[in-house]
C-alpha cells in the first residue's frame, strides 16, 4: 500500500473541514478523488502533505505514520505536490523555480523542458508574470523535479488551452506508464475518467463512494458530481 | 532635619557611564557623611527628556524629595528644572550646565555645583592663544555644541580657519580630517563627546595629520580615555579638576573612590562626589524646608572641594580655576595630568544676564 | 579648494560607501532575501564589536577577535532566530518590528550588564596602522583600505550565494511562498536558521572591523541600524548589487554634502551661521535624497 | 447587541477615569500624571492606529506629527508668555483649542506633504520612508536655533482651556482623558463608515478596491492626513503635559513607541492604543523603581507579548477580533 | 448593428522583446458575448489587463461607450461600468462574502468619502449586494469570511462583485476555472441570461462553455488576432485547431 488515509478529521482553526475520509492507493495506481465544490478535496490533500495535519484518523506514506512529520519530511518521503491555485515562486525565474526543490532521479531538466517546451522558452522570466497556463506547467513541471513516487495535481489543468490539456493528459498517461502513482482532482470528468483506475468521491467532508471509474453509475453522477 | 534627595540620571544605554560615575561619586560622599537624616532615592531617565520630567514629576509629587539632582544632559536638564523649581524644589546640577540656565533663566532654587558649560571651552580658547594662530575648530550642531564654539572664540584671540558643525551622533570623521588635513591650521579645538570623541580621535590618530588636537576635559574624561588609547596620548584639555591636583581634599577622594569602585574617578564622579559634599554641607546647619536659610548655607559652598578653592558666583555658578591637562599613560593607565592653569577665579559670562 | 582634497573627499566618501555597505550587508540578506525585518541588527552589530574587544584585550590578538565576533554574532543570531525570529516569518512587519524592538531593548541592556557602562578599548592591528601614501599625493589610512577590501569581498560573495547558488535561490523561494516550499520537500526553518546566523555573523564582523574605527559602546548599532536600511531600501529590497551601488552613492552624497554645503552657504553667509545650516542641511541631506528617490522609484533603484 | 469588546472598553475607560479621580482623593497627585500621561499617549497612539491598524500604514514616523503637535503648543505658549510676535507678526497664544487647530493643521499640511510621497510605496519601503522623513525632522528639530534646538523649548505656564483650571492635575487629566475619548470615537465612526469600508478592503488587497472602483491612493492619503492630526493633537497635549517640547519627541525611539503601544494593547482595535499605553506607562513606571535593568526585561515583557500574546492586551481580554 | 460598447483599436503591448498585444482590434456589441480564445501564454489576460487600467499599452485605443478612456486609471473605468473578474481570484480576505460585494455597491453609489454613517446597517448597500450574492448561488455563505471559501466559491464571488457594481461591459478572466462540472453549467445558463444586462467579452478555455455561449469568438494567437467568427466558422478553421483546439470534438 502506497498510501493509506484512514478516517481523518481535519479543521481550519475552529471550523471542521473534513469529518471522516478514507482513501487508499497501491502502487502505480492513478486516483480520481472527485466531488463538487468545497466537500473537501484539497483540504484531503492538504492533509495528505501535513500543511493542515489532521486532527485525528491516520495516514500513512509508503509504510510511514505521517503524523508529527513537519511537511518537508512528508515531501521527502516522494510526495510532488501541484497544489490549487499553482503557487510558484512569485519572484523566482522559471529556470529557478524547477531547481529551488528539485531531487536527483529521472526527471531532469531537461526531461521536463522537452514536456514543457513552452518553459524552456520562457526560463528567464520572473514565474509572477508568466500566463496563467505557463504558471501551471512550472508548476508540474517543479512537481516533477522532486521525483517524487507520489504526484499529486490538484486541478493541474484548470486554466489550460485544450490542445496543452490534451498534452498534459498524454503526460499523465506516460507517467502512469512509467508505474509513477497519482492522485487527481480535476473538473472535467470526461479526461480524468479515462486515466483513473480508481474514484473516491466526497461530500461535505466525508468519503462517500469509491469503486472504479466504470461503477460511476448515473445515480452516483446525479447525487454526488451533480452532472 | 531629614532631607530627601531625588536624582534623575542616566543609567541605561550609551551614556550611562555618565550617570554611574555621576552616581558613583554622589553616593561616595553620601555614604562617607554617614549623616541618617539624608535619604537618596535614584532613578534612571534613559537619556530621554520626557523620562526624566516624568520620574521629576514622581519624586516630586510622591516621593516628596526637598532637592533634585544627577541630569548628565543640558536637553534633559532643560526639561525638568523650570518645572522643579517651580514647585519650590532646590536643583543642583552635577554636570549640566546650560546657557539659559546660568543667565535669563537663573533661579534661587538652582545651583550648579560643577561649572558652566562654556567653560572649559574657554580655557582652550585661552590656552590656545600660547601657541597656536590659525585654529580649526569643530562641534555636533546642537546647542550644546555651538556654546563650545562660541566659548572658545570668546576668548581665542587667533584666526578661526574654519568652524565646522557636525551631525551629532556621527561615528566617521574621514571628510573632517581631510579639511583639517587641507586647512592648514596649527591646532584643532573639538568638542565631540562620548562615543563621538572617541571615533574621532582614533580615526585621527590613523590619518597621518600631525596637527596638535585640544579640547574641553569631557571629551578626554576617565571614562572614556581607555577607549581612545593610545591615540589620545599629548591631548590637551582643559577642566576644573584632575585627579593629579594636589590638595588634601583631592587625595582623600581619589582614594576613597578607588577603594570603593576599583576604578579612577572621572570628572563625572567628582562632580557627583561635590554636589553631594554641598548639599550635606547646608543640611548639616540648616533646615530644607527653611528655603531661604538652607540656600544661604548652599551659597556658602562651605566644603572642601577636591577641586581647591570653589566659590559660588551671582548666578550660582562656580567661580573656580580652570586647568589645562594632558593626557598620559601611568603604567597600564591613560589619565590626565596636569600642566597648566588657563584661568583663575573664573566665573561665566551668563552672570550678567541673571536677574535674582 | 584643491583638487587634491576634492579627490580625496571623492575617496572619503567612496570610502564611506563601503563601510555603510559592510554594515549593511548582513541586512541586505536578512531584510532583502528573507523579508524579515530586523531591528535587532544594530544589536549584533554590537556584539560583534564587544566580542572582538573583549577577546583581543584578552589576546592581545585583533585577529583572534574578529573570529570571535563571527563566532559571538552568529552564536547569538542562531539563538534568536531559533527563539524568536523563527515565528515571525508569517507575521507582518509590524510584529517583526515589536519584536526586534524589544530584542533592541534586552541587547543594549544585557551588554551593559556583561561589558559595564563605559566604551571599550578596540584597536587597529599593528599590521594596519597608519597612513599610506596613494598615487596623486593623497595619505590614506591603510585600515580603512583594508576596510574596503573586505566590503567588496563580501558584496562579491553575497551576491554570488544569493543568485548563483541553490541556497539562495531556496531562500527566495521561501520569501515569496514558506509553505509550498516546504511542500516541495525543503527544510526551510533549517536553513532559515542558518541564513539568519551568516546574517547576524556578518553583523558581527562588521562591528569589529568598524569598531576598531570608532567606539565599542552600547547603542553603538542605532544610528548604524537606520543608516543600513536606508541603504536597502534605496538600492531595492533584495538587491545586493543595489545595496553596494545605494552605499557608494550615500557615502558620496553624505561626505561631499558635509563638506560642500557649508562651503557654498559661507559664500552667502558668515562662516559660523554657514557652519550651522550648512550642518543641519547636510545632516538631512541622505534622508531628502531617499525621499526623493523613493517618490520617483517607490521599489528602490535596482529592485529585484 | 453590547459585546464582551465593549463591555471591556467601557471597563477600561472607565478604569482610567477612576484611577485619576481616586488619586485625586488621595491626594496622590503622581497617580493623576500618570493617568494623564496614559491618555495622552493613548491619543497619539489612536492617531497612529488610523493609519497602523484600519489602514495597515505602517508609519515608522509617527513621532514627527507628535512633535509637530508639541511644537505647536511650545511655540504659540512660548510666545503668549513672552509676548513676542511670531513670524509675519502673529501673536502667540495659550489656548488650548486653538493650539489644537493649529497643531491639527500644521500637522496636517506636514502630513499631505509625507503622505503624498510615502504612499506611493508599500510595505517595508513605506516603513522606511516614513522613517526617513521622520529623521530628516529630527535633525532639522535638533539643530534649528530659534526654538531652543535639542535643548528643547519649555512652557512656563500650562496652557489655558476655557473653563478650567489647567494647572490642577485633574482638570488637565480631564481634557486629556475627553480628548482621548473624541479621538477613540472619530475612529470608531470612521471605521463603521463607507470611508473606514474602503480603507479596509485597501488595506486587505489594494487590487481589489481598484477594480470595483476605490481609488486607493486618495483612500490612504485621507487616512495618513487625519491619522497625523490627531497624533499631533496629542503631541500639543504631551507637551502641556512635560511643560516642555523638544527633538525627542520626534526621535525614532517614539515612534517606536507608538507602535509598541499599539500592538501591546491589540492592533487594530478601537481601544487598543489606550489599553497599551496603560500598560507600558505602568511597566515602565514600576520596573523603573525595581530595578536598574528595567530596559532589559521591558524589552522581556514586550517580546513574550508578541509572540505568545497576539492580540496583546485586548485579545486576552476580550477575545479574537471578529470581520465581517 | 449598433455602436459597439467597447471599442479596441490597434492595441500595442510589450514587454521587452516580447509583443504580447500586438496590433489587436476587437470589439462587444450590446447584447452579445464575445469569446476570446487561444494558447496560454497568448496575451489574453494582458489584453483584459489593458482594458481595465492595470496595464498601459504602447500604443492603440481603447473606446467605451463612445468614450476614449485609455488614459483613464483603474478606478475610474470600473466606476464607468467596466466590471472584471480576474483569473486568480482577487478579494478582500478578511471580509464577509457580502461585504466584499457591498463595496462594489458602495463604489457604484458614489464616494467612498462619507465619514459618518454605518455600513453595516445601511440597506442601501446591503440589498443590493445580497441579490448579487443570491443569483450566483452564494446568499448561504454571505456572513462567511472569504478566507474560508472554496476556491470554486470564490470564482462565484469575483462574479457577484462585477454583478453589483452594476457593470455596462463584463470582462470575464475564466471564470469557468476551478468550478466543478455541475457550477460550470449553472455559470454557463447565468452567463446566457447576463448578456442581455450587459455584453461579456469572455476569456475561457472550456470549450464546452464558449462553444454553448459565444456569439462570436476572436481567436489570439502570440498576441495577434488569427481569426474572428462564429463558433461554426471558428470550430472548422484548421489553423485554430493546430493552434488551439488540438482534436477537441
Ligand atoms: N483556509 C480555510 N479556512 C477555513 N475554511 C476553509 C479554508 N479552506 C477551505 N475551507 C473550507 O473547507 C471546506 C472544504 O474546502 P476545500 O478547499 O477542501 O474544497 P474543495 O473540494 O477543494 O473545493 P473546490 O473544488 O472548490 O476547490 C469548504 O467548506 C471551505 O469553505
Ligand atoms: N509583466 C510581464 N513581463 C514580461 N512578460 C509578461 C508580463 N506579463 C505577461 N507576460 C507574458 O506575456 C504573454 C501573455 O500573457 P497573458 O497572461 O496575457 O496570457 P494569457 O493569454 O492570459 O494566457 P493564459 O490562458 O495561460 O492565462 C505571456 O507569454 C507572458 O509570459
Ligand atoms: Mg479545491
Ligand atoms: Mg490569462
Amino acid at each position: 500500500m502506497l498510501l493509506e488515509v484512514k478516517d481523518i478529521a481535519t479543521f481550519y482553526g475552529a471550523s471542521q473541514a473534513l469529518f471522516g475520509v478514507n482513501l487508499a492507493m497501491e502502487e502505480g495506481e492513478v486516483v480520481a478523488l472527485m466531488g463538487r465544490n468545497g466537500m473537501g478535496k484539497s483540504t484531503t490533500i492538504r492533509s495528505i502533505c501535513n500543511l493542515t495535519p489532521a486532527k485525528s484518523g491516520s495516514i500513512s506514506f509508503s509504510g510511514q505514520k505521517t503524523a508529527k512529520m513537519p511537511a518537508f519530511r512528508v515531501a521527502r518521503l516522494g510526495i510532488g505536490l501541484v497544489p490549487e491555485g499553482r503557487r510558484c515562486f512569485r519572484s523566482l525565474n522559471v529556470h529557478e523555480n524547477l531547481v529551488a526543490a528539485a531531487r536527483p532521479g529521472r526527471w531532469t531538466l531537461e526531461k521536463v523542458n522537452a514536456l514543457f517546451p513552452r518553459l524552456a522558452e520562457r526560463r528567464h522570466q520572473a514565474s509572477m508574470t508568466l500566463s496563467g497556463g505557463e504558471q501551471q506547467m512550472l508548476a508540474i513541471g517543479r512537481a516533477l523535479m522532486t521525483n517524487p513516487k507520489l504526484l499529486i495535481l490538484d486541478e493541474a489543468t484548470e486554466g489550460l488551452a485544450p490542445v496543452i490539456r490534451q498534452d498534459i493528459w498524454a503526460a499523465i498517461r506516460t507517467l502512469k506508464q512509467d508505474g509513477l502513482s497519482i492522485l487527481v482532482v480535476d473538473k472535467t470528468l470526461s479526461e480524468l475518467l479515462p486515466v483513473a483506475d480508481k474514484c473516491v468521491i466526497l461530500e461535505n467532508g466525508q468519503s462517500v463512494w469509491s469503486g472504479k471509474p466504470a461503477e460511476i453509475t448515473e445515480a452516483v453522477r446525479d447525487q454526488y458530481l451533480g452532472v | 532635619a531629614p532631607v530627601k534627595i531625588g536624582m534623575i540620571t542616566t543609567l541605561s544605554g550609551g551614556g550611562a557611564g555618565l550617570g554611574v560615575d555621576t552616581r558613583d561619586g554622589f553616593m561616595l560622599a553620601i555614604k562617607r557623611a554617614g549623616n541618617e537624616d539624608v535619604t537618596v532615592v535614584i532613578e534612571d531617565d534613559a537619556q530621554k527628556p520626557e523620562m526624566a520630567v516624568q520620574l521629576a514629576d514622581k519624586m516630586i509629587q510622591q516621593e516628596n524629595v526637598d532637592i533634585l539632582t544627577g541630569i548628565v544632559w543640558s536637553n534633559l536638564l532643560m526639561a525638568v528644572q523650570p518645572g522643579a523649581v517651580a514647585q519650590g524644589k532646590f536643583y543642583v546640577s552635577t554636570n549640566a550646565a546650560p546657557a539659559p540656565l546660568a543667565g535669563k533663566g537663573c533661579s534661587p532654587l538652582y545651583f550648579n555645583a560643577a561649572y558652566q558649560n562654556d567653560n572649559l571651552h574657554e580655557a582652550m580658547g585661552q590656552y590656545a592663544n600660547e601657541a597656536h594662530k590659525k585654529m580649526f575648530i569643530l562641534a555636533p550642531n546642537y546647542p550644546a555644541g555651538k556654546d563650545s564654539l562660541t566659548g572658545f572664540k570668546r576668548y581665542f584671540k587667533g584666526e578661526v580657519v574654519s568652524e565646522i558643525y557636525t551631525k551629532l551622533g556621527q561615528t566617521d570623521y574621514a571628510a573632517e580630517i581631510a579639511q583639517i588635513r587641507a586647512s592648514g591650521a596649527d591646532g584643532v579645538f573639538m568638542f565631540l563627546p562620548g562615543g563621538m570623541g572617541i571615533a574621532f580621535m582614533k580615526q585621527f590618530a590613523q590619518s597621518g595629520v600631525e596637527t596638535p588636537v585640544m579640547g574641553p576635559g569631557f571629551s578626554f574624561s576617565q571614562d572614556v580615555l581607555p577607549a581612545i588609547g593610545d591615540a589620545a596620548l599629548g591631548v590637551k584639555n582643559s577642566g576644573q579638576w584632575s585627579h593629579d591636583l594636589d590638595n588634601e581634599a583631592n587625595k582623600t577622594f581619589v582614594d576613597a573612590f578607588k577603594a570603593e569602585y576599583n576604578r579612577l574617578p572621572s570628572i563625572y564622579a567628582m562632580q557627583g562626589y561635590d554636589a553631594a559634599q554641598m548639599i550635606l554641607s547646608a543640611a548639616a546647619k540648616a533646615d530644607v524646608k527653611d528655603t531661604d536659610a538652607f540656600r544661604a548655607e548652599l551659597l556658602k559652598a562651605d566644603f572642601q572641594s577636591p577641586r581647591g578653592k570653589f566659590k559660588f558666583n551671582t548666578n550660582q555658578h562656580p567661580i573656580q580655576d580652570i586647568y589645562v591637562r594632558e593626557v598620559v599613560k601611568e603604567g597600564d593607565t591613560y589619565t590626565n595630568k596636569i600642566v597648566g592653569t588657563a584661568f583663575t577665579d573664573h566665573g561665566d559670562a551668563y552672570a550678567q544676564d541673571c536677574k535674582m | 579648494m584643491t583638487a587634491a582634497l576634492a579627490i580625496e573627499q571623492l575617496l572619503n566618501g567612496l570610502q564611506l560607501g563601503v563601510m555603510l555597505f559592510l554594515m549593511a550587508a548582513g541586512l541586505t540578506l536578512i531584510f532583502g532575501v528573507m523579508g524579515l525585518i530586523n531591528l535587532a541588527h544594530g544589536s549584533l552589530y554590537m556584539v560583534g564589536a564587544f566580542a572582538c574587544a573583549a577577546v583581543a584585550s584578552l589576546t592581545g590578538s585583533f585577529w583572534l577577535g574578529l573570529i570571535a565576533s563571527l563566532a559571538a554574532a552568529a552564536a547569538a543570531g542562531a539563538i534568536i532566530e531559533v527563539l524568536v525570529i523563527r515565528r515571525l516569518y508569517s507575521r507582518d512587519h509590524l510584529d517583526q518590528v515589536l519584536a526586534t524592538f524589544a530584542l533592541i531593548l534586552i541587547f543594549s541592556e544585557g551588554t551593559r550588564w556583561v561589558f559595564g557602562s563605559f566604551p571599550l578599548y578596540l584597536n587597529i592591528p599593528s599590521i594596519l596602522q597608519g597612513a599610506v601614501s596613494l598615487p596623486g599625493g593623497v595619505q590614506y589610512p591603510a585600515y580603512r583600505l583594508a576596510v574596503i577590501a573586505a566590503g567588496g569581498l563580501i558584496a562579491l560573495g553575497l551576491a554570488a550565494l544569493i543568485t548563483r547558488t541553490r541556497l539562495g535561490i531556496r531562500i527566495r523561494a521561501g520569501e515569496n511562498d514558506r509553505e509550498m516550499i516546504g511542500a516541495l520537500g525543503v527544510d526551510i526553518r533549517t536553513l532559515y536558521t542558518v541564513v539568519f546566523a551568516l546574517g547576524a555573523a556578518l553583523a558581527g564582523l562588521a562591528g569589529a572591523l568598524v569598531g576598531a574605527l570608532q567606539s565599542v559602546q552600547v547603542g553603538m548599532g542605532e544610528p548604524v541600524l537606520i543608516l543600513a536600511f536606508v541603504v536597502i531600501v534605496i538600492g531595492g529590497i533584495g538587491s545586493i548589487k543595489g545595496a553596494f551601488l545605494a552605499a557608494l552613492l550615500v557615502g558620496v552624497v553624505d561626505t561631499m554634502g558635509r563638506f560642500l554645503l557649508p562651503h557654498l552657504l559661507a559664500t552667502v553667509l558668515p562662516p559660523s551661521e554657514a557652519g550651522t545650516i550648512g550642518g543641519s542641511a547636510s545632516s538631512m541631506l541622505i534622508y531628502i535624497m531617499m525621499a526623493f528617490i523613493l517618490a520617483f522609484r517607490p521599489r528602490g533603484l535596482f529592485a529585484a | 447587541m453590547i459585546s464582551r469588546e465593549w463591555t471591556v472598553n467601557a471597563a477600561l475607560a472607565l478604569a482610567l477615569l477612576a484611577a485619576a479621580i481616586a488619586a485625586e482623593a488621595a491626594g496622590q497627585v503622581f497617580y493623576i500624571t500618570l493617568a494623564t500621561r496614559i491618555a495622552i499617549l493613548g491619543l497619539a497612539a489612536t492617531g497612529l492606529n488610523l493609519a497602523l491598524g484600519l489602514g495597515g500604514l505602517v508609519s515608522f514616523g509617527h513621532a514627527v506629527f507628535f512633535g509637530i503637535g508639541g511644537y505647536a503648543a511650545g511655540i504659540l505658549g512660548s510666545h503668549a508668555f513672552s509676548g513676542d510676535p511670531m513670524i509675519f507678526g502673529l501673536e502667540g497664544s495659550n489656548s488650548m483649542p486653538l493650539i489644537w487647530l493649529v497643531a491639527a493643521l500644521a500637522a496636517a499640511v506636514a502630513g499631505v506633504v509625507i503622505g503624498v510621497i510615502s504612499i506611493r510605496t508599500s510595505g517595508v519601503y513605506f516603513i522606511m520612508i516614513t522613517l526617513a522623513f521622520a529623521q530628516m525632522l529630527y535633525y532639522f528639530a535638533i539643530s534649528w536655533p530659534a526654538y531652543g534646538g535639542e535643548d528643547g523649548l519649555s512652557i512656563f505656564v500650562r496652557n489655558a482651556f476655557p473653563g478650567m483650571n489647567t494647572m490642577k492635575p485633574l482638570s488637565f487629566f480631564l481634557i486629556s482623558f475627553g480628548a482621548l475619548m473624541a479621538g477613540i470615537a472619530i475612529l470608531a465612526v470612521l471605521r463603521g463608515s463607507r470611508f473606514g469600508s474602503a480603507l479596509d478592503v485597501v488595506r486587505q488587497n489594494e487590487v481589489r478596491a481598484a477594480a470595483v472602483g476605490i481609488n486607493p491612493f486618495p483612500v490612504k492619503l485621507t487616512a495618513f492626513v487625519l491619522s497625523a492630526m490627531i497624533t499631533a493633537v496629542a503631541g500639543a497635549l504631551y507637551a502641556d503635559l512635560n511643560r516642555f517640547v523638544s527633538p525627542s519627541m520626534m526621535s525614532w525611539h517614539m515612534s517606536g513607541e507608538l507602535i509598541v503601544l499599539i500592538i501591546l494593547g491589540g492592533t487594530g482595535r478601537l481601544f487598543g492604543p489606550m489599553a497599551g499605553a496603560a500598560l507600558f506607562v505602568l511597566i515602565e513606571h514600576n520596573l523603573g523603581e525595581l530595578t536598574e535593568r528595567w530596559q532589559f526585561f521591558l524589552g522581556l515583557i514586550l517580546l513574550v507579548t508578541v509572540l505568545f500574546a497576539r492580540g496583546g492586551v485586548l485579545g486576552f481580554l476580550a477575545g479574537k477580533v471578529r470581520h465581517g | 448593428m449598433a455602436e459597439p460598447v467597447l471599442q479596441i483599436s490597434n492595441l500595442v503591448k510589450s514587454f521587452g522583446a516580447l509583443r504580447a498585444t500586438d496590433d489587436v482590434t476587437i470589439d462587444l456589441h450590446p447584447g452579445e458575448i464575445h469569446a476570446l480564445i487561444g494558447p496560454n501564454g497568448a496575451g489574453k489576460s494582458t489584453l483584459i489587463h489593458q482594458i481595465c487600467g492595470t496595464h498601459a499599452p504602447n500604443s492603440g485605443t481603447i473606446r467605451f461607450m463612445g468614450e476614449d478612456i485609455t488614459h483613464l486609471g483603474v478606478a475610474a473605468r470600473a466606476r464607468k461600468g467596466l466590471g472584471r473578474t480576474f483569473q486568480i481570484s482577487s478579494i478582500a480576505p478578511e471580509f464577509s462574502a457580502l461585504r466584499n460585494v457591498m463595496l462594489a455597491v458602495q463604489a457604484r453609489q458614489g464616494s467612498s468619502f462619507r465619514f459618518f454613517r454605518p455600513v453595516r446597517s445601511d440597506a442601501s448597500l446591503t440589498g443590493p449586494a445580497m441579490t448579487a450574492l443570491e443569483r450566483v448561488g452564494l446568499a448561504g455563505r454571505a456572513s462567511l469570511p472569504v478566507a474560508e471559501l472554496s476556491h470554486g466559491e470564490r470564482r462565484q464571488l469575483e462574479i457577484a462583485i462585477a454583478l453589483a457594481l452594476g457593470s455596462r461591459a463584463f470582462l470575464l478572466d475564466e471564470p469557468m476555472a476551478g468550478m466543478g462540472p455541475e457550477g460550470s453549467r449553472a455559470l454557463t445558463s447565468f452567463l446566457a441570461d447576463l448578456k442581455q444586462e450587459a455584453p461579456i467579452l469572455l476569456v475561457e478555455h472550456d470549450m464546452d462553455a464558449v462553444f454553448a455561449l459565444a456569439d462570436r469568438i476572436s481567436v489570439l494567437v502570440y498576441g495577434k488576432i488569427i481569426a474572428t467568427g462564429t463558433v461554426e466558422e471558428i470550430r472548422r478553421d484548421p489553423a485554430v485547431r493546430t493552434a488551439y483546439l488540438g482534436d477537441h470534438d
